[in-house]
């Protein structure tokens, strides 16, 4: 399956681009889904930020076991800093 | 209940009237409003520390809203509200700018007060909202503190 | 800081304004409003429940502006605020007709938070105000509010 | 001594009068000057509104064993309720 995968803030900055397409075999879980990432489009982001990066699925944080299936909205991004 | 996210300023008299006249016998409101402090960039010598020109608020639209809506519906669940709102802007702002509008109005002031204090605690770091700040020195994310994620364990 | 009471009207509009021009360099505003909620009599029957026409809001001239300057000042020692006001009013009010208005302007969102309640808490039984509602039923004074009391004791 | 001392609110309305003066022979507590009133001017006063009330000494709340001496300003009222 693709997954489109956006990103925001820092990481966005870091990462150069505002999102990305990863070709994935099957329905993963948000860890592995990172895994993917961190070995691929997100290599060269620093570890700092990394390792905060939280995971929005269909625009709600998720936990690393949560399931990503085709055609869910993913959004990767820093700790929140709002009011 | 509504919650706006917006570029431009908002009027605390108006966004006040409207809740309380939603609100209907509202014996309590309470008005939350965030503004931006004066900002100096992180250089370790006092001379060269200017004054921040612009704070830049960036969000995930559609999750943002969402986000507050939910941190609305929870304090309406926990607390005897009459009339709840957040505003919330985002794009860029000056030192002294209005960033953030909470209000709620209750029929007692201890859940006024508490329903106000709980929905800004979880906005500040459950609503996706990222501060930049700039000077002539650069620009420079703003981290999330440990006390914001911390104020959110006594709820 | 500024404490006042008074038979007219407030606009809360001014009121935040001045606070928040008075405090400088504050992140955070808390604005406390009480609302004269619709008030029903004693009357056991529902049919003879008619609503209220009057509150009237009795003080102790002279006393009443000293216990709130030092309820103000009390939490200007307890939090670092950068700006405070309390407005009472006092004489007949109405159903939807604004009662009093407290002001906390802090670098820190929590201490406004907290600041206002205590303010609130304490001008409750602590300032010489008393209220009598009216009815076409005649006038009954507002007993003092167990509730009220134990509100202190979070301080 | 001579005391002039306010009542408020409910107290007033129970009295009849807004003040009354009341001849003491020496500064006193508070708990003394509460016991000549109540055998003098507030004597016809109802026990449960009596015995709540508060006595403020030139305009602060005071306690049973205070000292008021001549000059003071001394007030009488029922709990408050203000806000």
């Amino acid at each position: 399956m693709k997954l489109h995968v956006l990103y925001f803030a820092s990481l966005r900055e870091a990462r150069g681009a505002a999102s990305d397409v990863v070709e994935l075999s099957a329905p993963v879980h948000v860890a592995e889904l990172l895994a993917a990432l961190r070995a691929g489009p997100l290599s060269e982001i620093d570890e700092a930020l990394f390792t905060r990066v939280l995971v929005a699925v269909n625009q709600t944080v998720a936990g690393s076991d949560q399931v990503v299936a085709e055609g869910d909205e993913v959004a990767l991004f820093p700790p929140m800093t709002g009011g | 209940m509504s919650v706006r996210v917006q570029t431009e300023d908002f009027c605390v008299q108006r966004e006040y009237d409207e809740v309380v006249s939603e609100a209907g016998d509202a014996g309590a409101v309470v008005l939350f409003c965030g503004l931006v402090r004066e900002l100096y960039d992180g250089s370790e010598s006092s001379a060269d520390c200017a004054a921040v020109a612009t704070l830049t608020l960036e969000h995930y639209p559609g999750m943002t809203e969402k986000a507050l809506a939910e941190i609305e519906a929870q304090a309406c669940t926990r607390w005897p509200l009459l009339a709840t709102r957040i505003v919330h802007r985002v794009g860029e702002l000056s030192a002294k700018d209005q960033i953030v509008l909470v209000l709620a109005a209750s029929p007692h002031r201890h859940a006024a007060f508490e329903a106000a204090e709980f929905m800004m605690d979880f906005l500040k770091s459950r609503a996706p909202f990222w501060k930049k700040q700039s000077s002539a020195n650069g620009s420079i994310w703003i981290d999330s503190r440990e006390s914001d994620a911390q104020s959110l364990q006594r709820w």
